[in-house]
This record gives structure tokens, sequence and C-alpha cells, in this order.
């Protein structure tokens, strides 16, 4: 990993054939002055020296087979993995989440939504950890907007112990109510524990379901989603 | 031969004018071609002399109909493109798939022009999913049943819903299946359930893209010795229709596997075909783009020739295929989705082709631009077909004797013989609110990604969906518009309320009309009534888009949709385009702060004629819908797009299905917040107050005024001409409404669990 | 009671684009030769019952409204006999039968 | 040349919303005695060469990396020689290998 010493935050957008999000996730990183987004290919063997790499949403190879089965065979994955493994922060949107759980740089997997409709409306979660460099603007218990959009969402640990997820505390968000409640009334697709988003154990791989890129400008649905790119720039520049 | 040509659908005239054309008796393979492009589908062949009497003029225009999809400029050195398309057969036959290759085709016109899609509509009709209160055997309102005369079809008790419900379900899948893996938000619609279309259910889809000026392509085929490219998927059996028959003719023994094939969609692949086309238009690689929709490569390229002048020579050997064994007239014709055709240079070809391949797709030289001006067929190098390509383009006319409709009558109903429905009113308004035709559609639209690509300002739910322009700072409005029951009782009229209504929700976010794209969806044209239905509807729709200053750019036409012999309604769906230069400068729906003064804009009286009062509570269809004073409302229409300009509305919302009663509370539940109304007993002219409240006119929008505006804003409207009344204003929990003596008290709670749960909940009883 | 698996394949002809994108995916994966993939369902079920041509045409019923759909699927099924619920075996017994 | 079918379902444990609709469904539509209910894929593939040992190691390697995903599902195959590209027969032959 080359770290870089100035200039703006490099974030890479992977473009995935069949990928839908990675314009908004560059249209929503412009709203940000120090961020410098790019996009990459996914059949290349470059990062090109990214802060971060951003896997956006969408629907990588149509979602055939299972979400994320076949892009996480993609040349540049390789490159992603060994990037990841030398402490490089790698966000995983929606697609991106189900693609870094698939490639088991995140524990579980995904199952359909529970109700097995696809589901696009705007959520609460509880924000459960601050301290990782994608939540460290936030505060513990904080409640955040962010939309979800997706047919295959209901996070599972599956045959993974739960509990040593649990006790690692690897989940960082949590879907809730406007109160802050976790219930199962507030889960839009039946993930375990309401789990919304979770890191790897060394906190620098995030996957979430929901889409922050969809909330950074108040015109199209409101702000919720700064934060967590606010976390990253943040980050970047301290530990630079 | 000749009992092959009616086969095919063609007439024996159609036989002896193809006959005169080629000289000779046809082919297998030209005579599938013929009977395709001569078909109603593509030839137009009973509407094509209506439709010329759309306006299709306008300053804005750069495209009108006849291409792939219209193009207006929306200044900036952007235009925008749309067209909406049916695909209602093929989605009474399998649901999902037929809604979203739908989608699939209607995405593929669009970007044909070079546009990247923006957003996605759709406009349903299915038969009914649940009883009425008239047709429920413990209804208040079954005394008051009564079937309207000349067959209105009304929802008899314990109809079959089971197989509307899984239609109504796996087309709504359908759709989002498809619009959500492309990355194209669906942001608005339509969907009615009536029993006229349990048969024949109606899926249109619509999409509006953006595009610089300078990408713009056409389909004019042009420069002899071009490559004739077809990329994207391979081809298969898929659809081919009627046509199956020239296989039944020779392959009997085999007929089971030649059975026509159901389209699936792959809307991975037309992602893939999306970006490549996209990225090759702006390296300027394509003299011309076309998709291939009904009709496959048949109707692409000889309508690509005829109107370029030119000839295309294409070898059907060449074509990338699905399965081995496939016959000339069958990679003609087949309807493979995902497919696109492109005219390019030799000196362009390889970069062509190295873009498909870096997406993963086929790409193939199948033919090449002649100067003959011929459709020239060719397998293995053995000329199998060869016909004028303007011949083809050109189907002979049909014309139709023009018969009135039964049914149709030149005078309202005396709603004084209606008895009143011995229900409380408020038990009617709570029953409307969770009609299915009423209900909130947040159970569809959920399952639509309604977001991505960012721009989605005001969500589905409101009149029009509005979208930001990042590149300009304005926004588009957007919506389709269509009730068939109102068109049923008054075609003329019904076409004329289409666009004004249209127009209406247009305006009501603050966007001016700019654009019309239709489907015409009608029954068999054969017949006088049926054709009398669509050329008046053209007819009140033609006026209205003049009245608007508004150009037709694009459309379809879907005929034939009956079932056993009972037409659909006459169902024109209009979709509108609006445009604004500030986004900052848009209104919703919702009620704001207490306190808030309440507005009647339009004093049209409501009537009882096909609305949906009468349909749900006197288990009919009957009378002569008002008609739209088209003065009137252009006046109405500029009031309210000033008043937001201004800044002056807190809210505004058009009064449709359902009355001033459903407008209210619809305003109620979207700000949730409540509001006293006191209303004119006298509106209905009738003395009814159940007309005042459910009654249904064109014309009219419910708006909210912050109190200190309010002289400033009547004003506004005395000056324009438009009448204007006080209702009463926002505040508290409950939508308080006071006709004559009469007080009707409904808590938010109450129409909240109505409106949002009736669709869901129509879906589930049994 | 019997245990019964029910295949659920595209009809031949029908574009399959789930098989359509793993088979030109594989070489990428190192996998070659792989050939005409046809992506569909595998459905288990426990039926009870003792009289299996009564089962069979259940679930053939089943198949036809429920489990596959007739117009661009597929299907057929075999039943295996099991002493009781609690058997979760995984084995294919029993004969196919063609759907449609 | 063998034709191999495989067979992915859900691991024990692992909720099956899909499964649990169906098993929901059923009812209404007159079919009573149907239980535990699990719906998973079914794949068919061609997979070149003679050596069947060598294949089926292929074929296991591909529905490990690939067809399944270990965490929430399991799977077997079969393999049935068959002469030619062009068969296309549906039937279910050779021995079922339980995967993972
Ligand atoms: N009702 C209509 N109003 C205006 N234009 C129409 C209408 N119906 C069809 N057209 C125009 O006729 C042309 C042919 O339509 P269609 O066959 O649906 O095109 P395509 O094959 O590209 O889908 C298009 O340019 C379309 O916009
Ligand atoms: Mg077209």
């Amino acid at each position: 990993m080359t770290a870089r010493t100035s200039g703006g935050v490099r974030f890479g957008i992977v473009v995935f054939p069949g990928s839908n999000c990675e314009y908004d996730t560059m249209h929503a990183l412009g709203t940000f002055p120090e961020a410098e987004p790019y996009y990459l290919w996914h059949k290349d063997h470059d990062l090109r020296a990214p802060d971060v790499v951003i896997l956006p949403g969408g629907f990588s190879y149509g979602d055939y087979l299972r979400t994320g089965a076949i892009a996480r065979f993609s040349p540049l994955m390789r490159e992603v993995a060994a990037f990841s493994d030398a402490g490089g922060l790698v966000m995983g949107i929606c697609n991106g989440f189900q693609i870094l759980t698939e490639a088991h740089m995140l524990h579980g997997a995904m199952l359909r939504n529970r109700g097995l409709k696809f589901v696009c409306r705007a959520q609460h979660l509880r924000v459960e950890r601050t301290d990782t460099p994608f939540t460290r603007s936030l505060r513990v218990g904080d409640v955040v907007q962010i939309p979800v959009n997706h047919n295959e969402g209901a996070w599972t640990a599956g045959a993974e112990s739960l509990q040593e997820i649990e006790d690692r505390r690897l989940v960082v968000f949590r879907y809730c109510d406007a109160q802050g409640n976790v219930t199962d009334d507030a889960n839009p697709n039946g993930a375990v524990d309401n789990v919304a988003g979770l890191v790897n154990e060394g906190g620098n791989v995030l996957g979430l379901m929901p889409h922050p890129e969809r909330v950074c400008e108040s015109v199209v649905g409101g702000a919720g989603g700064r934060g967590l790119f606010d976390s990253l720039l943040e980050h970047v520049l301290e530990v630079r | 031969m000749p009992e092959l040509y009616a086969e095919l659908g063609l007439t024996a005239g159609e036989y002896e004018k193809i006959k005169e054309i080629q000289g000779r008796v046809p082919t297998h393979v030209e005579l599938a071609v013929y009977s395709l492009m001569w078909s109603e589908h593509c030839g137009y062949k009973h509407s094509r002399a209506y439709l010329r009497r759309f306006p299709v003029d306008g300053e804005r225009v750069l495209q009108g109909p006849g291409e792939n999809a219209g193009i207006v400029d929306i200044g900036g050195g952007l235009a925008v493109a749309m067209k909406v398309e049916s695909h209602n057969h093929p989605s009474a036959v399998e649901p999902y798939q037929g809604a979203a290759t739908g989608v699939g085709g209607i995405l593929r016109d669009i970007f044909a022009m070079g546009a990247r899609p923006i957003c996605n509509l759709d406009s349903l009709r299915f038969g009914e999913i649940a009883p009425s209160p008239a047709h429920r055997a413990d209804s208040p309102a079954v005394g008051g049943g009564r079937q309207a005369e000349g067959g209105a079809p009304g929802a008899p008790a314990g109809a079959p819903y089971d197989r509307q419900r899984y239609l109504f379900e796996h087309v709504v899948a359908g759709i989002g299946g498809y619009g959500n893996c492309m990355g194209v938000p669906t942001v608005g619609g339509e969907v009615y359930f009536e029993d006229a279309y349990s048969g024949n259910c109606l899926v249109n889809a619509m999409t509006v893209g953006l595009v610089r000026h300078e990408n713009i392509v056409r389909s004019k085929a042009a420069g002899v010795g071009n490559h004739v490219v077809l990329f994207g998927s391979k081809t298969g059996r898929d659809g081919i229709g009627g046509a199956s028959v020239l296989a039944s003719q020779e392959f009997d023994e085999k007929l089971e596997e030649k059975r026509p094939s159901v389209q699936v969609g792959d809307p991975f692949t037309e992602k893939k075909l999306l970006e490549v086309c996209l990225e090759l238009l702006q390296s300027g690689r394509f003299v011309a783009l076309q998709d291939l929709g009904a009709a496959g490569i048949t109707s692409s390229s000889s309508e690509m020739a005829a109107k370029g002048g030119v000839g295309i020579d294409f070898h059907t050997d060449r074509v990338p295929l699905r399965e081995a064994d496939m016959e000339p007239w069958e990679i003609m014709i087949s309807e493979s989705q995902e497919r696109m055709l492109a005219i390019v240079t030799p000196a362009d070809q390889p970069e062509v082709a190295a873009a498909c391949e870096r997406w993963d797709l086929d790409c193939t030289v199948v033919g090449e631009v002649t100067n003959t001006g011929h459709l020239r067929v060719f397998h293995h190098g053995e000329m199998v077909g060869d016909m004028p390509a303007d011949a083809l383009a050109d189907a002979p006319l049909c014309v139709v004797e023009l018969e009135r409709p039964d049914h149709e009558v030149d005078s309202p109903v005396d709603a004084a013989s209606y008895p009143p429905p011995d229900a409380p009113l408020a038990e009617i308004m709570l029953d409307l609110l969770a009609a299915p035709d009423i209900a909130s559609r947040r159970w569809i639209w959920e399952q639509y990604d309604h977001q991505v690509q960012l721009n989605t300002v005001i969500l589905p739910g409101g009149d029009a969906a509005l979208l930001r322009l990042k590149e300009t700072g304005g926004a588009l409005a957007v919506c389709t518009d269509g009730n068939g029951r109102h068109t049923y009782l008054d075609p003329y009229r019904g076409g004329k309320a289409a666009v004004a209504e249209a127009a209406r929700n247009v305006s009501c976010v603050g966007a001016e009309p700019i654009a019309v794209t239709n489907c015409l969806n009608f029954g068999n044209p054969e017949k006088g009534p049926i054709s009398s239905q669509l050329s008046r509807a053209i007819e009140g729709m033609a006026e209205a888009c003049e009245a608007f200053g508004v150009p037709v750019i694009s459309g379809n036409v879907s005929l034939y949709n009956e079932s056993f012999g009972q037409a659909i309604y006459p169902t024109p769906v209009v979709g509108m385009l609006g445009l604004s230069d500030d986004v900052e400068a848009r209104c919703g729906v919702a009620f704001g702060d207490a306190g808030d003064v309440v507005l009647l804009l339009g004093d049209a009286p409501p009537a009882l004629d096909g609305s949906e009062y009468q349909k749900r509570w006197f288990g009919c269809v009957e009378g002569r819908i008002p008609d739209v004073d088209l003065e009137a409302e252009v006046l109405l229409q500029g009031v309210v797009r000033k008043a937001i300009v201004d800044g002056m509305l807190r809210s505004a919302h058009d009064c449709s299905d359902g009355g001033l009663a459903v407008a209210l509370a619809e305003s109620c539940l979207s700000g949730g917040i409540g509001a006293r109304v006191d209303l004119d007993p006298a509106a209905g002219g009738s003395g009814r107050h159940d007309l005042v409240l459910f009654g249904e006119a064109p014309t009219r929008v419910v708006v909210s005024v912050a109190p200190a505006v309010s002289g400033a804003f009547q004003k506004l409207c005395e000056g324009a001409g438009v009448p204007s009344a006080v209702l009463g204003t926002v505040g508290g929990e409950a939508l308080r409404m006071a006709v004559g003596w009469e007080q009707i008290e409904l808590p938010l709670a109450a129409m909240r669990d109505a409106y949002d749960n009736g669709l869901e909940r129509a879906l589930e009883v049994r | 009671m019997f245990k019964v698996s029910v295949y659920v394949t595209p009809k031949a002809g029908i574009l399959d684009p789930q098989g359509a994108t793993v088979e030109r995916a594989l070489p990428a994966l190192g996998f070659s030769g792989a050939i005409d993939i046809r992506v569909g369902r595998f459905i288990t079920l426990l039926v009870e019952g003792d009289d299996e041509s009564a089962v069979r045409a259940d679930v053939d019923a089943m198949c036809r409204r429920l489990l596959a759909n007739p117009i661009i699927e597929d299907y057929s099924f075999d039943l295996a006999s099991v002493d009781g619920i609690g058997d979760d075996g995984n084995g294919i017994g029993g004969e196919a039968e063609a759907g449609e």
C-alpha cells in the first residue's frame, strides 16, 4: 500500500459490469472538497494509489447466481484484497457489501429479503461503534437516516458464529426505528440481529447495505450519509 | 400459399399487393417480413391516419414522432428523449417477464437516440383485485347497485381475484426487476383496477432520457459500403408469434419444439449494452443506431434502410445464435431482447468491436449498406429475400367506417335517481381512501429503486415526480395519466381530460408542460365503435395539446386489446414532461403549518359520472363525464405555476379520483396534519353532500398558503380570472369537513390506516 | 410420508441469463470446458400420505401451480418413501417423472 | 464429456424465506400435509473430459468456489457420462457426492 502524503484524499470507485451506483458515489464525493474520487475498472490490475477503495452499489453481473458471487473473482478484487490485507480502507455499499462477504473479506452471507420483495425506502440506523475510520465523526447511539435499496440484504452469520462476531464488536450499524430502538419492525429485510453494516477484525473494511451516497445533499433526501465520508476524510488526513 | 398469408394476418388484397411489388410469388422469408411490417403493430394500418391529427411541432422539438423516441430541447445544450410503449399481451401471458421486457424495450428506444435514461414510469391496468362495497353481500349499497346498460362490465360478486392479483404482483416485480438492475429509477406511474381489464391487462412503460444535443443519434442508415453491426445478446426463437405458422407448414412433426418461446429479460446484458452504446456515441462511432424491438431484425433493418433511402444486404448466417438450427426467416423475425443494430464505417469498426469486447458483448458485422434501396437477405451466400425497403415501411392503410358505441349518452346521469348509500359519509370516505384505485401506492414504489442517479426531488406519491437537473439547476417533472372509465363514457372528453390532468399534475409541482408522449390502448379497430373511440380520443387529446401549446413527440398504439370479444376501456395514457428553471421553486401535496389557509382553485361542478364513487358504491359506470374547459384549465395552471415560482404556495394538489374530499385527505396525510374546511353544499348542483365530497370534475386544485400571503394570492387568482374559494385552515389531528348541516370528522390515524394499507389489504382479502 | 425432490429448469429454447452469465465467467476462474450451463431450482419437501400415486398426483399439481412456472420452466420430481419426519437424507431416490 | 447436475440447498438452520413462503401458500391452494420445504438451486452443465475423477474434482472446486456459498449452502452433484455434445437428456444419473 502506497501511502500518499499530500493532495486530496483518493477514493478509487470500482466499476463492475452491472454496477449502477458508481456515478452517484462519484457525484456524492464531489460534494466534499477534500475528496479526489476516480473510477477503477474491474479488469484492471492496479488500484492507482487510493486512500480508500469503494465497491459501489448496483447489480454486478446482474446479481445472477448469488449477489456478488461472480464479481468477487474480478482481477481487480485480488488487488483490493491485498490492499485491505495491508490495512487499506475498503468500503462496500450494498452490492459492494455483498461482494465483500462473498470474497470472505467480511463475515457472514446475504439472504434474500424475508418479504421476498425488493425494498427501497428511507431507513434509520443506530451507530454501534465510532472507533472505526468510517464512523469516527459520529457518536455511539446516534440515529442516522440512510435509505436501503436491495433484494438480498438479509445478512446472516450462516455457518460462522454469530456470538463471536458480536463479541468482537464487528457490527457498526443496526436497523432501528426513529427513536433508535432496534426492533423487528424496523428491520427491512430480516437481517440477523438487525445488522446493517459490519467491519472486519482489522476495522479497515466496512460493508453496509444502506446507501450513504444517496443522502449527501438536502435537495435529494438529506445529509444522513455525510458522516461516513467526513469520518474517512478526517481519518485519512490525520494519519498522514 | 394462399392459406398461409391469411394465417399470417394478411388480407387477400394485401397479398395481391405484395405479389405486385415483388413481381412474383413471395418467398417464405419475404412473406414473414411483409406480414410483420404490415401488421398493426409495426405498420399502424388503422391508426396512422388519426395520429396525423396530433400537433407535433414546437420550438423545442428536435425530433417528433417517427424515430425511436421524440426529443425536446431543454436549454443549456441539453435535450430530453422520451417515449411510452405497451407490453400488454406478453404481460398477460407471463407477467414478470412480459413487464420486464417491456421496460427493457422502452429503455432501448431511449438510448438508441443517444440519451441516458434518467427515469421510468409505469401505467398499469388490471381487473378488480377485491370486491367493492356495491358487490359485497352485506353491503349497505347493494340496494342502490345498478348495472349500466350497454354491457359496461361491473364486477360480479365473488369474481375470481387471484389471477388479477397474480398479474399485478408479478408485473410490479418485473418492472422493478428490470429497472432496478439497470440503475434507472422508476419515479411514477399509475394503476387502476377495473373489470374491463380482467381479460387483458395493460402494461405501459415510459422512459425519459437526457442527451447533449451533439450526441443525438438517429436510425437513418447512410453510406454505401458501411457495415451493419449487430451487438448485444445472441438470437433465439423468442417471441416468434403468429409467424410460427411458417414452421407448422414445413415442420408439422416438430411443431412442439418450434413453438414460439416467451421472451425472458436480461437486464444485466442491457446495462452493458447501454454503457457501450453511450461510450461509443460519445466518441462518435455510430452513423446510425436502432434498437431491436417488435419484429426484430426485420423491422430495424428495413426501417433504417427506408429512412436513409438506401438498401441493406443482410446475412442471416452471420448472426450469433442461441439455438443452432434456426431458419433464415426465424432469424429475421426473432424478438430476442437486448440487441442493437448500428451502421458503422469500416474505419470505426475495430473500435466498436473492441468496446463490445471490453463489455463482454457479442458484436458481429451482419451486413452492409447498399445503393439498391432493397432489403436483401442472404443465407450462406444464397439470396432468400429481396424487398424494397420503402414498401415494407409503408403498410397499406385500413379505413373502417366509424360507428358510435351503443353505451354512449349525451347527458349526465340524474344524481337524484341514485338512492344515497345507507352508510355514513365518514365510512364512505374511509372506503374510498382504501380503494385499490386510490390508496397509497407505496407498496408498489417501494419495490422500485426510485432514487438511483440522485435526481429524485419529489418522490413517487405526489402529483408528478420532480427530478433535478444537475447540469443546470433546473428540474424536470414527469407523470402519466389516463382514465379508462372516463374515456369509455366519452372518448373525446376522456382524451382531453387525460392531457389536461397530466399537465395539471406537472404544473402542481411547479413545472411548465413542454411535451407529450402517449400510448393508445384500445380494442379491435376493425370494429366501427372501436375506431370511433380511437379517433375521438385522439381528437380530444390533440385539442388539449394545442391549448397548452405542447407537442406530441412520440407514442405507441396498442390495438386488439380484447378477450372473448369484450374490449377493454379505451385507454389513452398520456406521459407529460414539464420543465422548471429552478429546482428550488417547487411544491408538494403536503399541508404545512397550522393556520395555513386552504383554498380550492377552479369551480367545475363535481359529477357522479365515471367517478370512483359511482363505481364502488353504485356498482356501475354510466353517464357522461364533464367536459374540460381548456381556457379555464390553461389559466388555472398558469396561476399555480406563477404562485409556486413566487414562493406563495405551501402545497398544491390536483383533485382527481375520489374528488375533493380525497384530495384534502391526501394533503393532510402527506403533511401529517389535519385541516378544518367548510364546503359549499351547492357545489354539486344537486344539493347532494356526497357529490360535493366525492364527485369528480376536472380543473380543480387544492392549495394552501401562509395566512400572510392569502390575500395577495387571491388577488393573483382574481386578476387571472381563476376562481378561488377559501375552504378553511390547516391544523389539528383530524380532517373536519362541514357540508351544509353535515359534519364529517376523520382522525388522521384512521385515514392513514385506510390509505396506507388499502392496497396491501385488497391483495389479501378472501 | 414421502421425501420429494423437485427439479425446475428453464425450458429448452428459453433464454437463461444466469446460466449464460456463469458460463461466460467460468474461464476467468480457471474452469474451461464447461458448457450449456442452465440454472434452475431444486426444491425439497416432505409430503404426508401412504398412497404413492396420490402423492405423485398432488406433487405434480403443486409443481404446475406453484413450484414451477410452466410457461417458461420444465419440472420433474422424485419421490422417496421415508419412515418419519426426522429423516433429512439427501439421497436422490425414486424414479423421475417428467413434467409437462 | 459428462453431464453434471448440481444440487444446492440452504444449510440446515439457515432461514429460507422462499421455502417458508411456499409452505404458507400451499394450504390455500388446497395442498395440505407438505412440510419442510426448502428452495435451492439446480444447475446442469456439460463438462469436457474423459477422466471421471478429474472431472469430479473440477466440479467440486467449481461448486465450492462459485456455484454454492459454503457459509449458507450445501451442495451435491451427479455425473453421467454422455456420448456427445448433442445429448441433452434430462435423466438423473450417476451417484451423488455430498459436498462440504
Ligand atoms: N400514439 C402515438 N403518438 C405519437 N407518435 C406515435 C404514436 N404511436 C406511435 N408513434 C410513433 O410512431 C413511431 C413508431 O412507433 P413504434 O413502432 O412503437 O416504434 P419502435 O419500433 O421504435 O418501438 C415512433 O416514432 C412513435 O413515436
Ligand atoms: Mg425502436
